[in-house]
């Protein structure tokens, strides 16, 4: 027996297993008698039992609850995850992706009886091409690595509309995101990597080596992962094009260059946009993302089906027979896309460059107030992110020890040791969300980290210390997995 | 702008400590050609009084979302308690990333392994990732690593029943993996699979891969299929599209499924026109290292604290990158959550009162047209809120004049299923009042005669 | 400069001044040129200076998301608050009330265009005088102390119709809440307390000797503060009748006795309900309350105006001349009532019995469970919540000192020093909606609290220990009372 | 039932503890003769979806909702940020009590505290309470507590121009408490109370009450009546029941009020049928002992820690009972967070914006009813966003017709009025595009003439 304590205000709380009991109800449906109803279904396809807790509504409430105080949202603090664009996701937008018109929509419902959301897609295909720079967009794919698998889908359709089958292999920087080369995995291509250069950057000439007619295409990701602008990005795509293959665009970074330059004019083929990082959808502790992509003309007929197009004065779903296919069941993440379409529809035209230029500022200010101290292996032409190290730490403080101090702090950690080609890399993107004093304590912290690591380093190396949990055993979590609740164990 | 903090004031402060004079030279990285000189063509900024308003408008343009609905297919109208979307909107949810700190993210990580927990039970497997994108690339995704499994293999055995969507997806995935992929033909009477396209499953089938109940509302001969993928070592593959089913009828488990594959929309999500659902996938515990998705672990912490961690990443896209066990990354992360919610409000009696009843509806609605309308069963199979009947006429014709009428009456098949013109499948949950059903039959009596 | 800081999860925040910069936005309102709009308002009116927070979107989202987590509420845990009924408030109740078209109809609205909420209103009316057992409801009161207020006046009122002038006295008990003596107050009444006898209820023959002709009513809540039901209530009852005067019911203890047994039955003349106790409407850390007030059929006439009658099939308003007046602008907490509705209507006429079941089982089950330890002066009857104090502890532990104690082991407190006739009381009110196990745990804290009051008795006197506020010095806040930031200091 | 946890099985331990056989026992002491014999006469239980669909049909039913709306009086729609709802329902903030215990309520006490500051400020008062029910109450108990501050003397003077319910209910709590309550006369010219009026203003005048702008929207002279108050030593008291004014205009400590009550509704809450909405009090430090209402106050925990604490108790009726200030005890709290949060977002800037976009509008359409309809303006004095107009015809049946297409014009004036039967009073906020205004004043043409 146990009461369940607290530390603060953070009540302790087991599985919801633990809180059931035989007979409790939490759930309220309307009378009907149902006690014959087992009879329609034949004596050898009827469930003899089934495993869920039994809990009132207040035990589920209380539980979720919580569990919710368990965890670090960015509406309780700074976020500056590298990479994942952890913006403020707007209450609007909340709001209007629950009205029932929406939410409420099944999607055979004929086009005729669904012209809100349908025109709502298609201006928001529409909005994302002219973002960035391009002919045609699919709202299909479900997150970033689905447009990828899509993106480089549609490459493959191309070329295959071509008659060209001896392209297999598509070239990723070693800086690339893990998920570019699975896409590319997941589509029987082979992975061809190219190593960045000492600026964390295309070499040019490495790039021109790798090209040959067996490329189908470049991945590339620009601003790329340390945050840096790949200044020849024009000569990049020039180069690859010259080899017939195609340039895709990862597109996690698009924060960095919203209304200030389009992925179309620099050369890029396919994009895919996330949603979720870019447009203000929440992350949802994993999801669910969007993850649009973007085609040059050429290509739009390879769109995966079906696509929302405009017939007269309706909306309507049209399906290309070059398509790549479907990719998935019914037409996307429309939730998701419906908050990404609020966003921009309320920042609009006058505002959108405004995204890019704070989201720049603020992690240009950062790395300056902070990189006398911290390793920043790649410094030139750092846009929205910055990639420090932990080269320079003393008392072997590592990255790992610098993150776990940062919650001791207030702070959800960067995003750490990626990308992989920065040893001990400490990605911090601020986003344009923050405020200058945020980011001046945010800096304040990761000052006194270093000098508490040089005074202090244990306080460092135990961190995080006010937490419940701190540094779980992940190893024996793989070794010996255990994946699912034993509810037949005494707890 | 009321999203960005930084005042005029402070950007000089912060330019000054960069060392330059104006943002514009943040940019200068970015060559001059294809900087952008004039604002993008999109339309002007809009406040959050004149927003709330246009989306208001757009919402009420979806006039079907307030007739009365009929239609499933792979998307089902159900209701879900209030409690879920008011937890769902704490923030400390809804706004956090990924769980990559254990330390500060041990909400979503138990949430998550009770998820895993309670589809597992459900499906009666012995593991459940922690999504995938929907049921269609579930799918996908089971049929891939089912080739990884049983690697000398060249076909895939796909039942032609099996949701249309999904077959496509499939097909797409596929595409560059896998040698051969078999559709097994469907029995116009039954609204199953042919007994004889069985055959087709031999030794150089990697899995079998059907729908449970199938597309049509068909409950497909589950224990035959299972036996002869299994005598051929096959790897039996089922999905589930309606998974409050689970709740009245054996789980894929009890059948023998090697993995198990569903789309969980209607565990307490709304049909959003079609996303996000939630793809959930469960297999035996020996493929784990197989499988894709993210898992979370319990374990202990360095004071051996009970807590949980995503783990057994070394399957996963950031570590292994290309040999991957697949590429997902984020998933549906917040939809695993709500799911969770819904399962523990209606637990174990509450989902099979919700099935009964479903079930119940079901059988009153296809008894009472069959006896009310021209129109007639079109399968003999049919297991649970869904079936389809076959009327007189163009299925498609008919539900238009339903609509007009303000219900939504079905799915024609003809779109799938050329051959199948004038089949219409009609699903009813328990959403679909009594008065609601007599009012359906009424008006398809009067369209298509009584 | 200060980084946030971290106690566990919560994030250390400032006042919302502390975030403020000038220029700052966390408004978006249309595109309107204001720019002379001020010339409109006369040189001398026009206002010069406004000090309010100049804050972004996030920086108030952060702000109050921070608040809410230094806060302990019924979601989170077990609130046995005496008194207050701090039952569960269904989500379902929070869902129906933020339907547009309750929360956007204007109050003066032709009744024509406003049928929902008034046939609402007039349903719950009817539904609030069938539980009570009366034949007239008001739902204008906007708390239970000012249904107390508006009962007395239609006492007030009846005596004066009846140019009975003579009645200047109230008769209350001394275990009544403080609002019955003090609304008799702003009536100009003259409080009698009448003394309560050795178990805890009326005595008959002192409220005889209290009462005459000078008497206008006699207060009573039933079962009482002390959670004991007066068995003599018929007697009571009839006892003021015959001299003349009404019986005023605080129904604040409703939630005892609901479906079980009726007020209008046992003579209560006016009854005030708290819909935010007995009928789940939140709390709300203070209100919105609503206190409608119930009355039998010859006091009708005299409910505040206006109520809502029907009238062949619409619902209007309805003024009455003899009525004792207005109470407050419109029609009530409207809102509110909304929610006690939706409940009463899930509850129906088949469960609200067992709401009444399960509340008094559970407190009798505490009182079983700790009456060893803890004293309980007045065990006998005992209804829904029950009374204990500390003159049985040892080492001169007192209530706060449990009180205190009780929030480090994650509960709410009970109300503590309160009835005023148990010298430190310990109020106990579990409501029907926490299950046995949940129950235990609270029943295994309380017990260790008394052990370590044994073995450890400074470990108790100095809880709360987890919290990070404990303790303040509530002597200094009223001697020296700073009721309003200073935003020009430095903080 | 699912808000009633305990099972059969628990119950029968629970009675074995307690030592009886049934819960029927417990209820032993309550008479027989009055324990009911049957069940309730209520409607039958549903379950939650259908109160949901019960509940939407209601509020379907109010067809005013949705209707272009023009009236105030007390009451005013404006738009409310979406983040303040999500945030009050944080269930930290909802599901709690009045913060009795400071060490888990510091959420609600800081709020308050903030709360106090800013209607403080806004109203240029030193000191704020932590809430009264609505305006009216507030202005009663202001009332209420003047005669306790001014014990000797015996009329309180309110002005005629005061909203109605206003006057009424400090009628009712005056009732036993004051001798006399003089109500000063409207001047029909300016719609501002007579000159002459201020003359009933003497010695024996406990306070003065006039509201800032009044119902007819038009701005009494507060700089005069302030004065001939202070030179009576009567106390004044303003009342603001459009607080959102107080962003562009002059507070009520700017003209010397002693005590200043507002109905803070229109500061971020919605109409919702005319409560709950939010009384405010704010008076002179002076007077802070006299106060009705809660207090929160800043103070240090015993390790020296700022916190906050309710405070100033031994005025309230919990402690002093019968001698209390009020007898108030909930009040609105969750309104406050609602308000501060209101205020936080809109800030110094937005507040004055609103206000500045109200007055706008207000001018426009009252220029341009007066230009293109019969309808004249009622009286020369009008200030914000409300205005009097003067109908060539009875003016509630021009609003009856109004209301007819679809318009809630404003209100008539002839229910409290008798005198001013052909007198609207129109209210205009942000909420009213320039567009429905247009149509509003084509509306109003067509019904009585241009
Ligand atoms: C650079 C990059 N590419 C791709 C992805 C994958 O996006 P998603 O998680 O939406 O699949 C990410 C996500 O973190 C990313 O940072
Ligand atoms: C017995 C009793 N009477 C009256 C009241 C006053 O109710 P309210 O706070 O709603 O004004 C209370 C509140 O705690 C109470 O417990």
């Amino acid at each position: 027996m146990r009461y369940p304590g607290i530390k603060d205000l953070k009540l302790a709380e087991g599985s919801i297993y633990d809180r059931s009991k035989p007979g409790r109800k939490g759930y309220s449906l309307p009378l009907e008698n149902l006690e014959n109803a087992e009879n329609l279904i034949p004596e050898e396809m009827r469930r003899k039992e089934l495993d869920l807790p039994e809990v009132s509504e207040l035990d589920a409430v209380r539980h979720y609850t919580r569990l919710s105080t368990y965890n670090f949202g960015l509406d309780g603090g700074f976020y500056p995850l590298g990479s994942c664009t952890m913006k403020y996701n707007p209450k609007i937008n909340e709001k209007v992706a629950r009205l029932k018109g929406f939410t409420n929509l099944h999607p055979e419902t004929p086009e005729k009886y669904a012209q809100g959301t349908l025109k709502l897609m298609y201006e928001l295909q529409n909005m994302l091409a002219e973002i960035g720079g391009f002919a045609g967009t699919t709202l299909n794919p479900a997150a970033g690595a689905h447009g990828e698998y899509t993106g480089i889908g549609i490459i493959k359709a191309y070329h295959e509309s071509r008659k060209d089958f001896k392209r297999t292999k598509v070239i990723i920087p070693d800086s690339a995101h893990g998920t570019n080369p699975a896409s590319c995995a997941m589509h029987g291509y082979d992975v061809v990597v190219l190593k960045s250069n000492e600026k964390g950057k295309v070499c040019l000439s490495a790039l021109k080596e790798l090209l040959n007619d067996e490329i189908a295409a470049m991945m590339l990701t620009n601003p790329n992962t340390l945050g840096v602008f790949e200044s020849e990005i024009c000569e990049i795509t020039k180069l690859v094009h010259d080899a017939g293959a195609l340039v895709y665009g990862d597109g996690a970074n698009m924060n960095a260059i919203l209304g200030v330059a389009r992925p179309g004019d620099m050369g890029i083929d396919v994009l895919h946009y996330n949603l979720h990082k870019t447009f203000s959808t929440p992350h949802g502790g994993g999801g669910p993302g969007s993850g649009p992509v973007c085609v040059v003309e050429k290509l739009t007929k390879f769109l995966p089906n079906p696509v929302v197009v405009k017939n007269g004065e309706n909306y309507i779903f049209n399906e290309n027979n070059e398509s790549m296919g479907m990719v998935r069941s019914f037409y996307g993440n429309v939730g998701v896309c419906l908050k990404a379409y609020t966003y921009i529809r309320e920042m609009g035209k006058e505002h959108i460059r405004e995204i890019a230029e704070n989201a720049v500022l603020n992690a240009n200010y950062i790395k300056a107030s902070l990189s006398d101290i911290y390793n920043v292996e790649y410094p030139e032409g750092t846009l929205h992110e910055t990639v420090f190290d932990d080269s320079k730490m003393p008392n072997d403080v590592t990255t790992l020890d610098i993150a776990k101090a940062l919650i001791d702090r207030g702070y959800h950690p960067p995003t750490i040791y990626f990308p992989l080609i920065v040893h001990g890399a400490i990605m911090v993107e601020p986003t344009e969300n923050e405020s200058k004093d945020d980011i001046d304590a945010f800096i304040f912290a990761m000052r006194e980290i270093y000098e508490k690591s040089i005074n202090d380093p244990e306080n460092i190396k135990n961190a995080p210390l006010v937490t419940s949990v701190s540094r779980p055993d992940e190893t024996t979590a793989a070794r010996k997995p255990i994946l699912t609740q034993c509810t037949t164990c005494i707890s | 702008m009321r999203y960005l903090p930084v005042t005029d004031q402070e950007r000089k402060e912060m330019l000054e400590k960069i060392g330059i004079n104006s943002v514009d030279e943040l940019f200068s990285p970015i060559p001059e050609k294809v900087l952008l000189k004039n604002q993008l063509n999109l339309p002007t900024a809009m406040s959050e009084m004149e927003l709330d308003s246009l989306m208001s408008e757009l919402a009420e343009m979806n006039t079907g979302s307030k007739m009365s609905n009929f239609q499933g297919g792979g998307c089902y109208a159900h209701y879900a308690p209030a409690a879920i979307d008011q937890m769902l909107l704490r923030s400390e949810f809804y706004t956090a990333y990924t769980p990559y700190q254990p330390e500060i993210s041990q909400g979503t990580l138990q949430s998550i392994f009770e998820f895993q927990t309670m589809i597992s039970k459900l499906m009666k497997m012995d593991v459940t990732n922690a999504s995938m994108y929907d049921g269609a690339t579930a799918a996908a995704e089971a049929v891939i690593m089912a080739s990884k499994i049983n690697g000398k293999r060249k076909k895939a055995v796909i039942a032609g029943t099996v949701h249309p969507h999904y077959i496509k997806t499939i097909r797409t995935y596929a595409a560059n993996i896998i040698e051969e992929i078999e559709i097994l033909d469907i029995d116009a009477t039954t609204g199953t699979i042919k007994e004889s396209e069985l055959s087709k499953i031999d030794e150089n089938t990697i899995c079998v891969l059907f729908q449970y109940p199938n597309y049509f509302g068909s409950m497909e001969n589950v224990f035959k299929i299972s036996e002869i993928a299994k005598a051929n070592k096959a790897l039996v593959i089922a999905a589930v599209t309606e998974m409050t089913m689970l709740g009245a009828m054996i789980a894929p488990g009890d059948f023998g499924a090697d993995i198990a594959i569903g789309e969980a929309q209607s565990l307490g999500l709304a049909p959003n026109f079609g996303g996000p659902g939630l793809g959930t996938f469960s297999a035996a515990e020996k493929h784990i290292r197989k499988m894709p998705g993210r898992l979370v672990g319990k374990t202990v912490d360095k004071k051996g604290k009970e807590c949980f961690v995503l783990t057994l990443a070394a399957r996963e896209q950031h570590i292994k990158r290309e040999k991957a066990t697949s590429n997902i990354c984020s998933n549906q992360g917040l939809m695993t959550l709500a799911v969770g919610m819904y399962l523990s409000i209606m637990g174990k009696n509450g989902l099979k009162d919700v099935a009964l009843m479903n079930l119940k509806r079901k059988e009153y609605m296809l008894n009472k047209i069959v006896a009310e309308t021209k129109a007639v069963k079109a399968f003999s199979a049919s297991s649970y809120n869904e079936f389809t009947i076959l009327l007189p006429q163009n299925a498609k014709q008919v539900a238009d004049k339903m609509a007009e009428k303000g219900i939504l009456a079905g799915i024609s098949l003809s779109k799938y299923f050329p051959e199948l013109n004038n089949a219409l499948t009609v699903t009813v949950t328990e959403l679909n009042s009594y008065e609601e059903i007599d009012s359906y039959v009424k008006t398809l009596a009067e369209i298509i005669g009584g």
